[in-house]
Parts: structure tokens; C-alpha cells; sequence
């Protein structure tokens, strides 16, 4: 057991899978030699070979396009887009090929690719290192969504979607590479060093996809969110003195159901926080989804709180973000609703 | 406004003109040098202007890419390209018939899969387009399961996913194809890549139409096949036509699609695609070059499309009716017979008889291939099936619709009928 | 006034732009001299010419972006992405790029870009000649989405689209081309010239983009729904015999949310109808705006009847296609509830 | 597992080894003929391998390309060279101070922005890549101008929604640069297209790295380009690095960048991007080609990136440090100067006083722009206006969540202060 960030914890699993596993590949632009931008693969390359740890053109489309093929001939590749907003052009090759392989074969032909992306903002990166496209994908049948929100899920996490045999879109919430982020920006920053799930274990584990977890318990609100925002509802829950049941979703596709309409069946009322802008986005999913399960429990409308429906903008980046501020807002409305 | 300085591309014929193929420049047949399959793409950059040809006007195999087949092997390519249009033609028949939804020929453009699908290996992997069904043929896929697919019957590989001819092959080492113009360019390079990964010699080979030439995906294999020398061979059917749109919409007015490669550093060979002999010996030399880590080749396959593009399609509308007649390149299989008769392998008689054995076989597939079922008529798959394959193991939510459909059905059944037969079903996914 | 089906009625508000407007050109692959092949631009290039009326390379991000450099010198392009099932390898330029020019040149830059795409399923075309992706992109910010279900909104709709300032994604449900089709598809096609809807004048005239229409005007149940949908529903409606008010959305981006939720405060319950895939499809969005504005009002759950969360499969069209069947279902178990 | 045979491209030398731009093809000063510009582009492929080149080692401009500029012109370029320099020096240094969030520098390529923008007409549109700040210097966009996008002040063109360096100016016909790579090089085929369709004589140019040739949108551009002879000039920075990946991972192993015009029958042209007289020399030529109708030019400048990619990067950990001490085409500043020199037209007294003026010029704009707000002091911004410009009109949904963050801004105010200012702003949007 030892103590990592998330960019070690991600390292550390791409390390012991491509150990494990000789179909292992991983590959992106600047992840070779260099160790990728964010240093995810830092040192991969050297132990694993460059064979096994590719740098690629600056070319999204082809970086997916090849995995597929690769995928088909059977590796296990883990390809990573910088950037979740330069998801884009490789978008055709997921939604029209990746997503839908095995089902137009009838499961003769599929690919387990791994898509590794960081999203999210806080960082300062303005609307082109920012955003949080998640739920577009998670419209896309036939691809999981996963986004972990510490270091123990995201090796865990990590881990299953490499093994798993459908392909996984993995999205990792960069401003917590370094720390838990409660979504103040003016207090020092937080290393995961201090935090229960910055212990990680050396070797090999999973987390399973497809559960969501139970982050705190509570009976008067269910507060579903993942990513950066579990920090910040954490925080949020705390000034607002509320006995919320927070529940980090972890994986959209699939969802855990179960998980979260049980808890928002049990107390009644329900914030859904994300920062993705907040029309369509998969807020809207799992608040459709909470109010077919749980209508006749809710004591209060299902409040959204989100990204505003604009870009990213780059000066009001603390305006923009779905604060605290705004959290324990939207809890106590839900609270004191009737 | 102005006059307009933009430049439109304009066909050499629209309905009503005289067809002109001035523009398609043809070399004679043996008059390009072969060079080694080890010299580099940039020794060999004139193969993407010339036109590799073997078979002359007179049917005589000549030059330096005749690939010297025995007179069997050709029977047999001959064979396959005549199955292949035998079975085009059926099932355009059937569709109008309104036996299958939708059909796609290859008319004109046989040579092209049959002799490639010939000059590889069995290990390689192909990344068909819509109108290379010659692969399968070759790779000996029935046409039972062909037809099946087609009819989105019981058989059906695709269990009634897909729209006809959208076939693959896993056992026959031939991918999917989507309906996605050109994704499958740069897979077939992630494939040549992890083969070269894992060491191992079976090269890829992909195809698209000149027209798909202008997608993306165009660039990222050729971009990802050079960076890695990947052993794949990346095929461009120049077939003229995109649907209504002739191939200078595509970038072919000033350049031959071959002479694409060379820019990326790829060698660019461009071949008569109705000339059964210099599509295998292009291929084979691409192919014996991509084992020999000599990296990506480049070819265009001039031909032309004889057919509709489809059958939702009129062409009547855009081109000359008489512009296949009018086509410099001949057709392939009149080109690959008279070759074989010249050879004293082959007659007018025996070509009868193939043609009057190959139908039969169609009609015995066809027969069979409906006794399991079409779209409208006889067994049918069982629509609870298309909720399996979204996923490896089906999520709780497809599971729920899976059940809220079987409810729909009984309902729509009559309760009691239904009931039984769809409780058995329930086992399955 | 004369009578037109839908592929009519687009060509003629195609013809009426680039007659009164001669910014507009209008372009895509078979769009020139062939008419498109559903034929929506026959006759445009004779008339207009063959520099305004194009045809262009298969690559739908070419023409995306060809069309963006045109709006931003002073042109408004209309785009024509063959099948809406092709519209992804133009994604990156249209959520990238298309979308957020406004925005990031603080308004100094724009491209008054209209996409036309025909989209929808009931023809036969399998999993890639009938997706309805509409919902991805009513979660960009910046670019507005419209669906028209007949031939008067479709040609009204259209040419806004063409004087609006924004980009629009302009999707054309193709089951409806030739006639309003009620779900059934055995029963004799029904052609225009029969429905109301199919009177279009032949000069002309708008229809606002951001305003529903209330089809069906009832008391008991509100349904919401656009394109095919729309006929499909009032099929379903009236062997429901239920007072339903329906209410084609035609506007999803920007949402007439007024409309949908005076209605729906009003009737208590709510069905939303549409044929792209349930999870995160736009019925979330409409669900969970519905939630947050009625909630006090609403005697069930919302309820959604969509496609399936699978590919578009060829052989099971019908039983894919979410039919009068599903949709009666679905009004009875709101109207039952409680 | 067998052997891998995959080709993994390698810089020529990696920290720590010694630098080696071998592979660099240079031609001499002078060697490369210029063509007519109306010559068509299957004539002059060899543009794309030679290098065309104007300044020799000894300050010379020789040979067919020199524009023969005059002295007075090369003065102003020597000018906006060393600002773009300076200016970049200075941000940087602004950004390890913490006064803004990002830079990045043009550093050793300041030739081909400021000589490309020269070449070409204000009337011509600018489609910019992050590394092209000079072309906003030669446009005479202020500095003033420039730090305030940088600071994200209240005079910050962007209104704060972007990044800095995201620059652009619609009055200076540049366009906006997006964080996307590649993303506007069809936009500017698209926008050169346009002024085909209405009869003007503008052409369009845009930039981009030739890391980012590798996207699909260079294919997009490069294809609409060439179909519709679309009047613009489509620029490749080869800069040898993109982030730590050197030019062979975009494929520039085997054929120059250039090189992959000819494939679209577009001409190629291969230019030392540190010779201002050939860099602008090559870009009249073009231009004079696309205005009389001539189609497209695909230009490829050679050139190094001397700093770190953005002040988010570290070079040393990917590249030996002394590589630009290494670069064979030398600093392009240092050219010109020697050049002007040479000339009789410039001495080093001169250039220090220069370097002194445009420093207190920087120097003075910066105490400027910082009057108008950084993005942590000083007048800023109302956030209220982030929900502006999403669309042309407010919708209802942005209007309310605009009202929502007024509430919340007011809130954290103290309701009773801010209350009246912010209802001033109230009337804004
Ligand atoms: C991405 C995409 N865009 C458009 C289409 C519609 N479409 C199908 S076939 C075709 C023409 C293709 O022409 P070409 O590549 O020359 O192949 P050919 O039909 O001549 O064999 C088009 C535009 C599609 N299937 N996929
Ligand atoms: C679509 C996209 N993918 C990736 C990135 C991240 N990125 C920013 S700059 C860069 C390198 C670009 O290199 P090059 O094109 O050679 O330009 P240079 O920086 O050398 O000027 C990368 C990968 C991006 N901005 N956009
Ligand atoms: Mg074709
Ligand atoms: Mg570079």
C-alpha cells in the first residue's frame, strides 16, 4: 500500500496491467518518451518498451481508428486524448465504429479499447482545456462512461476497463490529479497524501464498473454527482449542515440504478451536480431516471446544479464552477421545499 | 455580384453528351518497369501515374508484372468473378422484387476483390468496402450465408442489425463493413500496426471508393501507415463515380488518387482494375513488400462502375447511359476469358457451361437461403435478440427493455399464445 | 398556396432563400446537378447556378468547416450532411469551431451556418440511415437545434434558420418526406396533399425558430414530442381516446419551455416521445425541466417512450420503432397512476 | 511475443545526446529556380524537396527568389521581428510572475509570421495558428491590445472567455485562434472559396504546425483546396518539435511536408523559414498565383522552435538543450540584422537602439494594460457577461441562469451593498 495521486494511481495501473498483460498498448500523443502532458505514463515507456508505449501523430481520429484495429487484432489498448476537448475528432470512430462493432457483427468482431481523457475544469485552461463532454457518450449505446474521483477508483476503476471486454471512455477529472479540490480556489491546496482513498495498493486490483458508491450517508437529501464534484459537494454538505447521502456515481454507462434510487427513494429529495454545462447534460439523465423510480418518494423537486449553458470562460472560471456556493443553495431549497 | 472565379468540377459527360474517357490516361499493356519490392517509395514515384496493365488489346499477358498464374488458377479467378456478378445480378433481381430491402453491385469492378483477395494469404486481414463482396467469394464464404445476410433472415451473420450486404467474416479473416464511408482505412492500419507488434507476418489490406478518398480517415491511414511502416495495403477503387458526383470531386482532375502516396511517402501504384492479372501482380507485390517490413502501399484501382451505385439509385440521371460501353478498360471478366481462351485454356462453350452452372448454384443458395426466412415471410429471428451484443454482458437497463418488449409482444400476440413460446426465448441473453 | 410534401416544401424555401438572398449558396455531396438524393435540391443548381448550388467531396467535416470560412466572409451557407448518421466526423468542427465562434471572438466573428440533415428511422435503413442524434447536440452550447414534423414548419422553419444569426442543425425527420406517417407501417402511405399541414405558401414566410406548437389541445395528459413523433402520437392518442394536448417541441434549441410547462402544470401528467435511444436522449432534458417546473403540479411520473438503447436494428424496425402500441401504454400508465 | 517489427520514428537525439539536424535537406542560397507563377503544379514538384533560400551565409540576398525589397521595408521587418520577440520575452516573464495564467512563445520562427504578413494584402484573410502572434504585430494590433487578451481584463477582446494568445481581429481580418489545432485551416479554404463565389481578388492564408498536419482537417483543407482551385495559401510551420514529439511522428521521416501538395495537385513549395527574403518571397508567389485564379499553395517553412512549447512545458526532459544553438538556418533576427548590415542599411548601434525602444515600448504597454485589470487585480470583468454571445440573443434559459448568478453574486456581495451595482448591469445584455 502506498500513497499516490491520481496521476501516480494511473500510472501505477497502466504499469501493472502492461506488466500482467503483453496485449497491453498504450499510446496517445506526448505519452511515450515524454510521460504525457499530465505525466500519466511518465517512466512507462522506459520499463515497457516503446513497442508498448507509443507516441502518436496529433491525430485524435487516427489515435482511435488505430486502437480499433489494434483492438481487433487482438490488443488491449489504452489510448489517451490529451485532452477531453480534442475528443472531437476522434468522435465518428467511437460513436459509429467503436460503440457499435460487436453488435453489427453479432459479436464476432469488437475492440476492448481503453480511452483515457482528462476533463474538467479549474485549472485556468479557458474553453479548449475544460470541458466535461461526458454526457454526450453516455448517449452513445454500445461504449461505458466511467470517471473515478480519487486515486483508489481510479487504478481500480482503470484496471476493470482494461480488463473488461467492451470499450470504456475514462475520464479523469484533472483538477484532481494532485488533490481533493472542495472548490476553493483560495485555500492551499490539498494533497491526496491526507486523504483515506490516496492509499492505493501496488498491484493489481479492480473496481467494479458500473456501481456507484456511497460516499457519506445520510437520510434528509441524496446528492448524486461524480468527478471533482464529490469534493466539492462534500464541502458543500458540510457548511450546509444537511444530512445528505452523497453518492459518487462513478460509472454513467452503466448506471447504478439500484444504488441511487434506493437512497433518493429512502430520503426523499435530490441535488444532481456536475460541471458540465447543464441542458442535455447528464444531469438531465439521472434526474428523468430518479423521477420514474422514486416519483412517489420525492418531497421536493430534483434540483440540477451545474455548469452554466455557456462555454468555459477563462476570466470567471470561479463564477462559472458549481461552487459550494451553489450547492448548499440548491440543498436547501430541496430541504425546504413544502 | 462579380462573375465567380470559383472552379467547379465538371464530369467530361452529363445525360444526353457524347462519353469521353480522354481524360483517364492508359499506359500499353508491359509497358511499365516492375521494380524491386525493396527499392524505396521515393525511386518509384512514376507507378502512380502510369498504369500498370498486363493483358494486352489482344489477350496476351505481357510485361513484367504478368504474375505467370497457371491456366487453373485463372479458371478459378474467372469462376469467382463470374459467381460474383451472377450473384449481384439475383440479388438486384430479388430486390425488386421486394424480397431484401436494398442491393449494391460490383458490376464492372470484379477484378478488383477477386484478384486481390487471390494474391494474399489466407492470415491477412481484409477491411472490405460495400462493393467488394469478391472477397468473401474468394475466401470461400457460401453464398447461403451471403443471401441471409441480405434478407436479415434466421441465418443472417448480423442477426437483422445490419442492411444487406454489410457482411464480415471473422473465420474468413474479413472485417465488418458499417455503412460508414472509409473507417475502415485506418483499422486496417491499427491492425497491420499490432500484427507488426506482435511480430507476426500477416499483413492487412483495406478498400474504399475514390470518393471515400476525401474522408478523414483517408489521412489518418496513410498519416498513422507511414509513421509506422505498417504492413498494410491501402486500396483506392477510382470506379469515376461517387453516386451522382464524378471522381474530380474527390481530387482526381489533377492527380490520379496513386499519387496520393508518395506525399506521405508511400508508393503509389496505380493499375488497371479491370485487368485481373495486374491486380494480383500489384497486389502481390505490395504484399510481399508489407511482410518484408517495406511498410504501406498505396493503390489505385482504375475501373469503372457499370452499375447503379445502388439500387435506391438512378444514374440515368447524372451520366450517359452509354458511358460503360464507351469505358477504355473493358470488363474483366470478357478480359480474363478471352486471355484464358488464347491460352487454349478456356472456350465459348465452357464459359457457357460455368455460367449455366454458376446460376444454378445461385438459384440453390437463394432457394435455401429463403427456406430461412426473409424479412416479410418464414422464420424470423426473434426481436428480444436486439438487445444482446450492445454490450458483452447486457446492462440492467437493456434488461428492463428487453422485458418491457417481450410484455409489448405478448400483449400484441394475445396473452395466452405468446406466452409460452416467448418464456423459452428468455433463457438466452 | 399549393400543396407539397416535405421534400417539396424544403426546396422550395431553399429556392425562395437563394432568390432573395444572394449570400445564400447551398451544398453537399450529390447536392448540385444530381437534386440531393432525396432530391430536397432538384432543379436549384439549373436555376441558381452552379456557383451557388454545389456539389462537394464526401467529407462532411470539409463541409462543415468550407462552410464556417463562408459565413465568416459573409455567406450563408446551407449545408447538406447526407444521412444524419454521417454528421459525426463533422463534429469537432461544428461543437469545436461552428458553435463557439460567437463566443470566443466576443461576438467580433460568426458564421450564420444552417446544417440540414435528414434523420430518423422507418425506412429500412438500419443502424446507419436512421439515427435520430439530435439529443448530442442540444448539449452544446451555441448552436440551436430544429426538427420540423410537416411541410408548412419545414419550409417556414428552414428559412429562418437561413436569416438567423446562429448556426442551426436543421434536422429533417425522412419517414415524413412523402406523407405523415401514424406508426403503422402496414397500412397504405398517406400523402400531404390529405393533411392540412401540407398547404404551403409559395413565396415567403416564417416560422420562429424557439416556439412549440400545441397540435392536439387536451386537459388530461401532456405530450411532448417532435418530427415523426408527432404523427405517430396523435395516432396513438386517439386509440387512447384520452383528452391528451400534444405538443410538437419543432424548437429544441432554444426550448420553448413556457409552452411545454403551461401544459403540463395544467394537465398534471406528461409523455415524451421521441425516436433516438432513451438514455440521455432529449426526452432527459424535457423530462427534468418538466420535473423542475410542475413538479407541484405533477400527478405520475413523467413517463418517456423512445427507442430502444440499442443500434438502430434493420430487421426489427418495428419493434424498435416506439409505436402508437408503446406510446397508448404509456398514456394509460400515467393517466392510471394514483 | 515474437520481435516487434513496428517502425517507431526517434528524434535524432534525445537529452543529453548530441543535437543533429543532419536530416535537414538545405539547399544553398539562391540554387532554387523560381518558377512562373502560373506554371501548373505538376511542373514544379521539386519546390517541395529543395528549400528555397535567399540570404547567404555571408548576408547576401542572392538568386531567382530575392524580392528585392527595399531597405526601408526590411527595417520595418526587422522591427516587428524583434518586437514579436520581445513582446514574447516579456509575457513570459509576466506569466512566471503570476500575472497571467498562460503563454506561448514564437521564439526563433518571428520570420515567418512578419514576413508572411508583409507579403500579403490587408484585404487578405489571416487564419492564425498560437504561434503566429507576429502577423497581429505587422497588422498593427497594439500590444495594448494583445496583453489585455492575455490578462483577461476589461479591455480583453475575448471579454475574458479564452485562454491568453487566443487573440484575434476582425478589423485587422484575422481570425480567431480556437485552442483546436488544425481546426482552421478548411476554415480558411472555405472563407477563399467564398471570395471566389462573390468575384473578389482576397485570398485567404492560414497556419499550422506541422505536428498538427496530421489531423484530419489538413486533408479537409488540402481536398476542398485543390477540387474547387480555391484561392489561399495553406501554411506548414515545421518547427521540428510538437510538445516533445519531433516532425517523424507527422510523418516527416521520409518526404518533406511540402511534398504532400503534389499529391493533391497542389504546389509544394519548401522554404527556410528563417530567411525573412525567402519567406516572403515565396509567399508573393503563391499569392500572386491564387489572386490571378492559379488555386492553392501548400507552403512548408523550415524552422525551429527555439523556447518550450508553452510555459506549461519543460524541453529539457524530450530535447537536448543546446539543439537550437545547433539549428543549421540559424535565428532569423540575427539574419536580417546581418543582411541589413551588410547592406549599409543598419548597424549594431542601431539595432541596440532598437532593442532599447521597442523595449520601453513593451515596457509602456504593459503598464497600460494593467490599468485595465489582471485576472486576479484590478478592474475586471462582470461575470454577468459570460452569458453574452452564446447566441446572437439572449435565450430565456441564459437569461435566467444569468439572473441565478446575480443573485449568487449578490449574496456573497452582502445583499444590501451590491444590490445597486448590480442592477445597473442589469440593463446590459
Ligand atoms: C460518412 C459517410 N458519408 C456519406 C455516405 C453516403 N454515401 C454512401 S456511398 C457514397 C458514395 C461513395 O463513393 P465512392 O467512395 O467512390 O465508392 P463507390 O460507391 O463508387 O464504390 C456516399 C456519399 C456514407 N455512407 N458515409
Ligand atoms: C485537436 C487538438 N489535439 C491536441 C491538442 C494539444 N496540443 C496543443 S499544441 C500541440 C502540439 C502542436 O504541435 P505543432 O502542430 O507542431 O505546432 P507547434 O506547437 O510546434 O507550433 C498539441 C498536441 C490540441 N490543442 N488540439
Ligand atoms: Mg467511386
Ligand atoms: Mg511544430
Amino acid at each position: 500500500m502506498a500513497r499516490m495521486n491520481m496521476v501516480q494511481a494511473i500510472n501505477s495501473g497502466l504499469d501493472v496491467m502492461l506488466g500482467r498483460d503483453q496485449r497491453v498498448v498504450v499510446f496517445g500523443e506526448d505519452v511515450g518518451y515524454f510521460g504525457g502532458v499530465f505525466r500519466c505514463t511518465d517512466g512507462l515507456q522506459r520499463k515497457h518498451g516503446e513497442h508498448r508505449v507509443l507516441d502518436t501523430p496529433i491525430s485524435e481520429g487516427g489515435i482511435v481508428a488505430a486502437a480499433i484495429g489494434m483492438g481487433v487484432n487482438g490488443l488491449r489498448p489504452v489510448a489517451e486524448i490529451q485532452f477531453a476537448d480534442y475528443i472531437y475528432p476522434a468522435f465518428d470512430q467511437i460513436v459509429s465504429e467503436l460503440a457499435r462493432l460487436r453488435y453489427r457483427t453479432a459479436g464476432e468482431f469488437s475492440a476492448p479499447v481503453t480511452i483515457r481523457t482528462p476533463c474538467g475544469g479549474g485549472i485556468r485552461g479557458g474553453q479548449t482545456h475544460s470541458q466535461s463532454p461526458e454526457g454526450v457518450f453516455t448517449h452513445v449505446c454500445g461504449i461505458k462512461v466511467v470517471m473515478p474521483s480519487n486515486p483508489y477508483d481510479a487504478k481500480g476503476l482503470l484496471i476493470s476497463c482494461i480488463e473488461d471486454e467492451d470499450p470504456v471512455v475514462f475520464f479523469e477529472p484533472k483538477r484532481l490529479y494532485n488533490g481533493p479540490f472542495d472548490g476553493d480556489p483560495h485555500k492551499p491546496a490539498v494533497p491526496w497524501s491526507t486523504h483515506p482513498k490516496g492509499e492505493v495498493p501496488d498491484g493489481h486490483y479492480t473496481v467494479p464498473i458500473g456501481k456507484a458508491e456511497i460516499v457519506r450517508a445520510g437520510s434528509e437529501v441524496t446528492v448524486l454527482t461524480y468527478g471533482t464534484m464529490v469534493h466539492v459537494a462534500e464541502a458543500a454538505v458540510k457548511l450546509a449542515q444537511a444530512d445528505a447521502e452523497i453518492i459518487d456515481v462513478r460509472s454513467m454507462v452503466p448506471l447504478d440504478t439500484d444504488t441511487l434510487c434506493t437512497s433518493v427513494c429512502k430520503t426523499g429529495r435530490c441535488v444532481i451536480v456536475h460541471e458540465a454545462t447543464r441542458f442535455s447534460g447528464f444531469g438531465a439523465e439521472l434526474s428523468a431516471t430518479v423521477q420514474e423510480e422514486c416519483f412517489w418518494h420525492l418531497e421536493a423537486p430534483i434540483a440540477r446544479v451545474t455548469g452554466w449553458d455557456t462555454p468555459y470562460p477563462h476570466a470567471f472560471e470561479w463564477d462559472y464552477f458549481p461552487g459550494p456556493q451553489r450547492i448548499v443553495a440548491a440543498i436547501q431549497s430541496v430541504m425546504e421545499a413544502r | 455580384m462579380r462573375q465567380s472565379r470559383l472552379h467547379v468540377p465538371h464530369p467530361p459527360a452529363r445525360p444526353g453528351e457524347k462519353p469521353d474517357f480522354s481524360y483517364v490516361r492508359i499506359s500499353p499493356a508491359g509497358a511499365v518497369a516492375r521494380p524491386d519490392t525493396r527499392v524505396p517509395a521515393v525511386e518509384i514515384e512514376a507507378l502512380g501515374t502510369e498504369m500498370v496493365r498486363v493483358l494486352d488489346e489482344q489477350g496476351h499477358a505481357v510485361g513484367p508484372w504478368n504474375p505467370h498464374l497457371e491456366p487453373q488458377d485463372l479458371q478459378v479467378a474467372l469462376r469467382h468473378m463470374l459467381l460474383t456478378r451472377l450473384f449481384d445480378d439475383r440479388m438486384q433481381r430479388m430486390q425488386r422484387q421486394g424480397r431484401i430491402s436494398f442491393y449494391m453491385k460490383s458490376t464492372g469492378e470484379e477484378a478488383v476483390a477477386v484478384a486481390q483477395a487471390m494474391a494474399l494469404q489466407p492470415g491477412d486481414m481484409l477491411f472490405p468496402s460495400y462493393r467488394t463482396q469478391g472477397l468473401f467469394i474468394v475466401r470461400g464464404k457460401s453464398l447461403v450465408d451471403l443471401m441471409c445476410q441480405c434478407l436479415s433472415n434466421t441465418h443472417d451473420m448480423c442477426r437483422g442489425r445490419q442492411m444487406p450486404i454489410m457482411y464480415h467474416s471473422a473465420a474468413s479473416n474479413i472485417f465488418s463493413i458499417s455503412g460508414n464511408l472509409a473507417t475502415q482505412f485506418p483499422q486496417a492500419v491499427g491492425w497491420a500496426m499490432a500484427a507488426a507488434i506482435k511480430g507476426e507476418d500477416h499483413i492487412a489490406a483495406a478498400w474504399i471508393g475514390e470518393g471515400s478518398s476525401a474522408e478523414a480517415d483517408f489521412h489518418h491511414a496513410m498519416t498513422f501507415a507511414a509513421v509506422y511502416q505498417a504492413p498494410v495495403i491501402l486500396n483506392v477503387v477510382n470506379n469515376q463515380w461517387a453516386i451522382s458526383s464524378f471522381q474530380g470531386f474527390a481530387g482526381g482532375e489533377r492527380r490520379t488518387f496513386a499519387q496520393r502516396g508518395p506525399g506521405y511517402g508511400i508508393p503509389g501504384v496505380r493499375v488497371d482494375g479491370n485487368d485481373f492479372l495486374a491486380v494480383y501482380a500489384v497486389t502481390q507485390w505490395a504484399a510481399e513488400r508489407a511482410r518484408a517490413s517495406g511498410g504501406p502501399t498505396l493503390i489505385e484501382l482504375v475501373t469503372y462502375r457499370a452499375a447503379a451505385h445502388s439500387t435506391s439509385d438512378d444514374p440515368s440521371r447524372y451520366r450517359p447511359k452509354e458511358e460503360w460501353q464507351a469505358w477504355p478498360l473493358g470488363d474483366p471478366i470478357q478480359r480474363l476469358k478471352e486471355h484464358l481462351i488464347r491460352l487454349g485454356e478456356w472456350s465459348e462453350d465452357r464459359h457457357k457451361g460455368l455460367e449455366k452452372e454458376l446460376d444454378a448454384h445461385v438459384t440453390a443458395c437463394w432457394k435455401e437461403a429463403v427456406t430461412y426466412g426473409t424479412l416479410t415471410e418464414g422464420p424470423s429471428l426473434d426481436p428480444l435478440t436486439m438487445f444482446e451484443d450492445v454490450f458483452h454482458e447486457m446492462p440492467p437497463n437493456l434488461r428492463h427493455q428487453r422485458e418491457e418488449l417481450r410484455r409489448l409482444m405478448q400483449e400484441r400476440a394475445g396473452a395466452a399464445g405468446a406466452a409460452s413460446g416467448a418464456l423459452e426465448v428468455a433463457g438466452e441473453g
